[in-house]
């Protein structure tokens, strides 16, 4: 039984040489070509979609779920998961406003090492005391609300006197938003760390495969609260931009951005599983929710059926992005 | 044997399958008749995994026929094959971690034990017990498949195929066992060899091995597979492993398997690892011993006798409860991995796929976990160091894939064990544990890896190994220390081209 | 940004509220589409569903969406979200006025464009609905009440509970034994009814932030046999609870008219667009001020309902101020 | 053996293995092997903290009675969400599906906004609605295979938008009070909808623990790939699992409307993370295989309990969420067997 000729077999592979190929296309690419065919129809219904002052719009409203989810995204990707950033959000939106009329420019340092300090908190529940990180953070989310309502029950304005300093976030550079700029810098710095340093890099090693990380020597712990320092950090970032964007502190301002956060992530391709996905991934998910978000004002779509609409496009925009081929089973 | 001219039970006919990158199949025919074993064999990632998967409908075929009894079929899925009498035990086990033996060996199964719908549990057990016993598992069925060792699930999915051979009732079913004997003692490996003898009476058996000499001791016929194509096929009576081995890598091997002459002679004053009254309740009592720079040291000794948890002590992953372990002059401190590769000790896990590598991140990635600190440029990890890192020890291994952006998942077996240990070799150690480290690995694989532990001998490492078999651990070691409930027992010296034979081994083992 | 372009084509209605989801705040719609029609304009709707960044967003969005030829009339999800609001719709040369929410030190007349800021009194509301509740008890004025707040570090809840306060105050007879977050939610107020049963059997009142949560504690204690001997108040006027009042379930509620509410503050938006109302020359108290809320209980039910559920009031938007009241300093 | 029990363990000495040794003898040995004795430790401690600072009314019939009639839907909803989490899923879409069956029970059975009246054939009506919503959400999960998280959080918003639209945002106030007086009454003492939901866990518990639906449901939590290869046809379970679930939400939804007498969208609003609470509380393994109906039943009533007792109470409303959080924690740290679990993700 020997092999068939050389000339058979190598027709017979062509057609799986061509399937191979198709499989390869990266799923950012249908991601993107998501986004673009949502700005085309958006801009087919209203010529104004596409206006500087529109897009720049659109950017400040991904930058805020940009900003949570690149540190959802840490969690996630090292298979946890962060439902904490609601309670913090609020907890430092009110506690910035509070400080900044005390100690001025020094709240946005205060607060980053606060929300840093809580993701460290978040890490050691899940990795010392070992509660699985979504009750460890449902837990500390119920905490951080109620020393929300204890700073402030109420929402606080920041006085006019201290908009200069509130500025920092709200102005603008060459007619370029700060806040977008600050974005891009945020994003810059995940993307680095994630990217290009090994502490960053094990966040991958171990939300693929913790055991083996484990025993190559990997520190599983000081990864897993890295994870969640981040996942704090970018939280109470967002919340100091939302602050800035709204003179006032708002200890309700943090809920919507639990399931929000965790939508940005997992629309742009992120696998709940851990391990897969990235910054590219979430930049994507948090534009796909903006651009719907915006462009369906902006066509004038049904208030009555926008929520509808977004649920079905972002089961189509997963539909396209999820790398199949990096998980075995979908979960 | 008379088996050629026997009708064919089964017959694949220009079966090709391709993945991304590769064409993992090309044409292959494949011939099965009653009443045989058919021993398949071929390089790491030749194609014999994919093809057996087609033959129980797990994977559809790109092109090709299958003609099943004379009938032309397609298998839907494993459960259609298994009605057709079509099953198989998996290269990398199948049995659910969280549910019981007793439930896993009928999973998917349980019809006979239904009644008004609800499943009877004494029926399972009493049917379960009497599987185990002909396999000789005295695990209890009850307990959860996570928690026993790959001996007894792989006895477990042997009879998890005689039972549903039987169950079924398909006059001559075909029974595929994906490198069965990897994770069995010799002692084992005879038990399954007289079940499949005696079922052979009844049944077709596909056996896949790397292990060329039980191949040739236990099949009829032997089908040898190249890059995913058939090469060639002969009966097993009367067939040489050399030449078997040339057929199947294109070129012959030296007489000096575990090439003796290049084992170097350590120097006695430099001892990369002392382990000092170590002991741990229940595993092992205080036991001594180094190994010293360059010197290879095999650890043998039954299932049971503590040896692996000596290791998994030097190691780092379990905590021993006296004793000390010194690792290049330095303390290592217990129960902590970390501190263990930290010091410079590397660790190549017997289970590849859960403890060795990251399946769903790719080769150049898992290649490169250990030495990412190395690769930076500056304060960050420079990605063309990465890819030369990962290129340079793909080609140092020889592990064939289609490029170092492959996901590990996409490997075959042999190529994912080859991965794993460029992983560590990557790393500059100075003791590497290597639990069987040629496990699922194919005869020019082992070849590469056995240079490979020379060469790193040569650069002074040393290394504490268990292997497969005990030729390859006199084979490999300059000395070799014996394990027997616990304690350590003997003490052999292995020089070069004098090694102690088998026989003389077996007796302080058993 | 797009404030200077030549506008050509009607002016869109616009109003940004927090959802559609609850009869109130759907009756901010119905109000404004009401109010399209007499003018021959449309309208848009936008709602927050409690996300203040999403609300900021949409505005902006229509905005782009009309080219700047809109005016809106706004429910700030929160109060903190008036700031940015107002930055943005000046900057568009938009046209806009809010209700309910807003910082008491930021004032309408330093932003060209916000034409005014009007509300209820929500401590009014809440003083009005404790004293009739406490009059329904068995001993009039003394007794004790159980109090259902709405979302905590929500304003209107804040004042309505100050309300209540107040008139605790007054009232020395009368104990306030626990209140508890309800958070707007029916099923929340009447398990925490059922569960503070168990607490205080003896209770002679449920006081209520607003209806919703009324109607759930009126259905645990009903359950408990209680219903018409305990009364309950809530605040927004929902038919079910005119219903409740009728039936001797519930002791009163300030009904708030969404309506009236969307046309008023619609009209004085588009008139200051189309310069028919000079905002800069508008007196501060025209500015920012509250307008009575309908105060509903046993006596006047009837006639509520027969005036604004039989029939749609015909309100009259030609005099801005007929209902002015007082002004919010 | 041990070695390998040691490397399955990996990793997690320090966190303690937390092992309640009751002293119940065969009972107890029972309860461990059930995997409910951590839950029910920490219901006892829930209870008995609550008993001593009530002094003893939180243990009053009445309360107890309270307790069980408002445990009841929370744990039917989470009965349908843990079979999804056992699966390795989850299911987002509570909500949605419940808006969109309570605004259909309260258009549809006798009320006051328009003239229809079903009477008993709402029952089929909602438990079919709820179905297809599931079976929708199961399609998706398997056939488009999109992640669970996502595709039921899509579905959710998508029903809870036609919910919205459908009722205008309006209250319905129901008339038919038959279904009322099911949800309210009692049978010696004991409220009839618990006896409901306890019929329903005991039933799928049955289900789990002696059919081949729940060995299959079991061989894909622990690992989907091999249940495959052994011949499981994941897809069906699947579906059927979140058919199931949907059935479930769509009875919560009439048990809901029907006890307050009225039906608006917005009923629908807060009832997902109460539940996923619940099953994680009651020891369903997130990473799914481990967990049946009876902990998610366990973890409805430790939460409805804890919710029952901080009033009782009178915890300051402010400090409410920090004292559900810590509890949550402190229950979890109890409850969960982290020998069966591996490294804690
Ligand atoms: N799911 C898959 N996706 C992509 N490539 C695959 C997949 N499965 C197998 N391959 C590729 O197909 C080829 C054949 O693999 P297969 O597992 O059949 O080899 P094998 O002969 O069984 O090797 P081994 O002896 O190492 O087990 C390999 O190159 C492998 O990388
Ligand atoms: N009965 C025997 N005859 C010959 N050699 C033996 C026998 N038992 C064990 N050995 C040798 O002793 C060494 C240990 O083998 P064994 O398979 O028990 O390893 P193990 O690592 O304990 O197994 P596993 O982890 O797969 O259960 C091997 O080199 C093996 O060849
Ligand atoms: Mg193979
Ligand atoms: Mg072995």
């Amino acid at each position: 039984m020997d092999s068939l000729g050389p000339g058979n077999s190598s027709s017979a592979s062509e057609p799986g040489r061509a399937r191979a190929r198709r499989l390869r296309t990266p799923a950012i690419l249908y991601a993107i070509a998501l986004l673009v065919v949502l700005a085309f129809l958006f801009a087919l219904g209203n010529r104004n979609f596409l206006s500087a002052y529109n897009l720049n719009t659109i950017a400040s409203y991904a930058a805020i779920l940009l900003v949570v989810g690149l540190g959802q995204m840490c969690t996630i990707l090292v298979g946890g998961i962060d439902l904490s950033v609601g309670g913090l959000m609020s907890f430092i939106s009110v506690l910035f406003v509070v400080t900044v009329k005390v100690i001025g420019f020094w709240a946005f340092p205060l607060c980053l090492v606060t929300g840093a300090l809580v993701g460290y908190i978040n890490g050691n529940i899940l990795t010392r005391i070992k509660i699985p990180s979504f009750i460890a953070t449902l837990g500390t989310g119920g905490i951080l609300m109620s020393l929300a309502l204890l700073v402030s029950p109420l929402p606080v304005v920041a006085p006019a006197a201290l908009y200069g300093v509130l500025d920092i976030v709200n102005g603008s550079f060459l007619r370029v938003g700060n806040l977008l700029v600050l974005t891009l810098l945020i994003f810059v710095v995940y993307y680095i760390l994630l990217r290009f340093t090994v502490s960053g890099k094990s966040i991958f090693y171990v939300g693929s495969n913790i055991t083996m990380s484990w025993m190559s020597g990997i520190d599983i712990t000081r990864t897993r609260n890295l994870a969640h320092i981040l996942s704090s950090v970018g939280a109470s970032l967002a919340a100091i931009f939302l602050s800035c964007g709204q003179y006032g502190g708002d200890p309700s301002l943090g809920k919507v951005y639990i399931l929000n956060s965790i939508a940005a992530v997992v629309v742009g391709g992120t696998a709940l599983t851990g391990g897969t996905g990235g910054p590219v991934n979430t930049l994507i998910g948090a534009l796909v929710l903006a651009v719907m978000e915006n462009g369906m004002n902006v066509v004038g779509v049904n208030a009555y059926f926008q929520q509808s609409i977004l649920g079905a496009v972002i089961i189509v925009s997963v539909f396209l992005t999820f790398d199949r081929t990096k998980v075995s089973m979908i979960k | 044997m008379t088996t050629e001219k026997k009708e064919p039970m089964f017959e694949l006919r220009g079966i090709t399958k391709s993945y991304p990158g590769v064409v993992a199949l090309d044409a292959v025919d494949f011939v099965v008749s009653p009443n045989e074993i058919i021993g398949l064999v071929g390089e790491n990632g030749a194609g014999k995994s994919t093809l057996m998967k087609i033959l129980i409908g797990l994977v559809q075929p790109d092109a090709g026929t299958l003609t099943l009894r004379g009938r032309s079929v397609t298998l839907k899925d494993p459960a259609d094959a298994m009605r057709y009498g079509i099953g198989m035990v998996f290269q990398d086990g199948s049995l659910v971690p969280n549910l019981s033996i007793m439930e896993n060996l009928f999973l998917c199964h349980e019809i006979g034990f239904r009644k008004f719908g609800f499943l009877s549990r004494r029926a399972m057990r009493e049917t379960a017990r009497g599987m185990l016993e002909r396999v000789m598992v005295s695990e209890d069925q009850d307990t959860r498949i996570a928690e026993v060792t790959p001996a007894v699930r792989q006895m477990v999915e042997i009879a998890r195929l005689l039972w549903l051979s039987r169950l079924y009732g398909q006059a001559n079913p075909i029974l595929i066992l994906d490198e069965p004997t990897t994770v069995l003692t010799e002692g084992e490996r005879d038990t399954l060899f007289a079940i499949l003898q005696s079922i052979k009476k009844e049944a077709s058996i596909i056996l896949i091995s790397h292990r060329l000499q039980e191949v040739v001791e236990n099949s009829d016929r032997i089908v040898i597979l190249k890059d995913g194509r058939n090469v060639t096929e002969m009966p097993a009576s009367g067939a040489q492993i050399t030449d078997i081995e040339q057929q199947m890598v294109g070129h012959a091997f030296t007489a000096d398997r575990y090439l003796e002459d290049e084992q170097i002679v350590p120097d006695d004053e430099e001892k990369v690892l002392e382990v000092q009254g170590l002991a741990k309740r229940g595993a092992f009592e205080p036991i001594s011993f180094f190994v010293r720079k360059g010197e290879i040291v095999s650890l043998v000794g039954l299932v049971g006798s503590g040896k692996e948890e000596v290791c998994r002590c030097v190691n780092g992953l379990a905590k021993a409860d006296a004793g000390t372990v010194i690792l290049g002059g330095k303390k290592l401190t217990p129960g902590s991995p970390s501190d263990a590769v930290a010091s410079g000790q590397g660790h190549i896990p017997i289970d590849r796929r859960s403890e060795g590598l990251a399946l769903g991140m790719t080769v150049a990635e898992n290649v490169n976990l250990l030495v990412l600190a190395r690769l930076r440029s500056g304060l960050l990890v420079s990605p063309a160091r990465e890819r030369n890192n990962a290129t340079q020890w793909i080609e140092e291994c020889r592990i064939k894939t289609p490029s170092a952006g492959t996901l590990c998942a996409n490997l075959s077996g042999g190529n994912q064990q080859k991965t794993v240990i460029a992983k560590w070799l990557s790393s500059q150690v100075k003791l590497l544990v290597l639990d069987h480290p040629t496990r699922g690995v194919d005869v020019g694989a082992k070849d590469d890896i056995y240079r490979l532990v020379r060469k790193l001998a040569r650069q002074g490492i040393g290394m504490l190994v268990m292997c497969d078999t005990l030729e390859e651990d006199l084979g490999l070691g300059n000395r070799m220390l014996v394990m027997k409930d616990g304690r350590l027992v003997g003490e052999l010296d292995c020089p070069p081209k004098r090694k102690p034979s088998p026989k003389d081994v077996i007796g302080l083992i058993v | 940004a797009t404030g200077g372009q030549e506008q050509k084509g009607p002016t869109t209605l616009a109003i940004s509220i927090r959802t559609l989801s609850n009869p109130y705040q759907n009756n901010y719609k119905v109000g404004a589409e009401a109010f399209g029609k007499s003018v021959g304009l449309p309208v848009d709707v936008l709602t927050t569903e409690a996300n203040s960044q999403k609300g900021i967003t949409d505005i902006k969005a229509e905005v782009a969406k009309t080219g700047g030829n809109v005016v809106f009339f706004i429910d700030p999800n929160e109060e903190t979200d008036d700031v940015a609001i107002a930055k943005i719709l000046d900057q568009a040369g938009v046209y806009f006025l809010t209700w309910w929410n807003k910082p008491a030190d930021v004032k309408v007349w330093n932003f060209k464009h916000w034409v005014a800021h009007v509300s209820f009194d929500g401590i009014a509301a809440g003083y009005f609905t404790g004293t009739e509740l406490f009059k329904s008890f068995r001993t009039p004025n003394k007794g004790k009440v159980f109090a259902i707040q709405g979302l905590l570090a929500n304003t209107p809840a804040a004042e309505r509970f100050q309300g209540l306060q107040k008139a605790l105050a007054e009232n020395t007879g009368v104990e306030l034994v626990q209140w508890v977050a309800g958070d707007w939610d029916r099923t929340k107020a009447y398990n925490q009814t059922r569960e503070m049963l168990i607490a205080h059997p003896d209770i002679d009142g449920v006081w209520c932030a607003n209806d919703d949560m009324a109607m759930g504690a009126i259905q645990a204690l009903k359950e408990a046999g209680l219903a018409g001997k305990v009364l309950v108040t809530g605040t927004d006027g929902i038919p079910e609870l005119f219903d409740a009042i009728k039936a001797g379930t519930a002791a009163a509620t300030v009904m708030n008219d969404a309506k009236y509410q969307t046309g008023l503050g619609l009209a004085m938006s588009l008139a200051a667009k189309q310069g028919k109302l000079d905002v800069a020359a508008q007196p501060q108290k025209y500015r920012q001020f509250e307008i009575p809320a309908v105060n509903v209980n046993k006596a006047n039910v009837d006639q509520i309902v027969h005036d604004y559920l039989d029939s749609t009031p015909n309100y009259d938007f030609s005099n801005f101020f007929a209902k002015w009241s007082v002004a919010i300093p | 053996m041990t070695g390998l029990r040691e490397k399955v363990e990996g990793g997690k000495r320090a966190g303690g293995r937390i092992r309640i040794m009751l002293p119940l003898g065969t009972a107890g040995a029972w309860l461990r092997r059930a995997g409910v004795s951590g839950q029910i430790l920490s219901l006892i401690i829930v209870i008995a903290i609550f008993a001593i600072g009530t002094r003893g009314r939180f243990l009053s019939p009445a309360n107890l009675q309270v307790i069980l009639s408002l445990a009841a839907i929370p744990t039917i909803i989470a009965v349908g969400v843990h079979q999804v989490v056992v699966l390795g899923g989850i299911d987002l879409s509570v909500e949605g599906v419940v808006a969109l069956c309570v605004v259909f029970v309260g258009l549809l059975l006798r009320n006051k906004f328009n003239a229809n009246d079903v009477g008993l054939w709402i029952l089929p009506i909602t438990l079919g609605l709820g179905g297809v919503a599931g079976f929708v959400s199961g399609i998706c999960n398997t056939k488009l295979r999109i992640p669970s998280f996502i595709g039921t959080l899509g579905m959710s918003w998508i029903l809870w938008g036609l919910a919205v639209f459908v009722s205008r945002g309006q209250t319905v106030a129901l008339l038919d009070t038959r279904f009322q007086e099911l949800v309210t009454g009692t049978v010696f003492g004991i409220p009839l909808i618990a006896l409901i939901a306890l019929a329903l866990v005991v039933f799928l518990q049955i289900i789990q623990d002696r059919t081949r639906f729940g060995r299959y449901l079991y061989a894909i939590g622990g690992d989907e790939v091999l249940a495959r290869q052994a011949g499981v046809n994941v897809t069906r379970i699947k579906i059927v699992v979140f058919t199931l679930a949907g059935f479930f939400y769509g009875l919560a939804a009439l048990f809901l409307s029907t006890r307050l007498g009225s039906s608006q969208a917005i009923t629908g609003n807060n009832l997902l993370f109460p539940a996923v609470t619940a099953v994680a509380v009651g020891g369903v393994a997130l990473t799914g295989g481990i967990g049946g109906a009876k902990n998610a039943a366990l973890g409805a009533l430790i939460v409805t309990a804890l919710n029952d007792g901080l009033i009782l109470l009178n915890v300051n409303p402010y400090a409410q969420e920090a004292v559900n959080g810590v509890v949550l924690v402190a229950a979890v740290a109890l409850t969960i067997d982290r020998r069966k679990l591996g490294f804690i993700k």
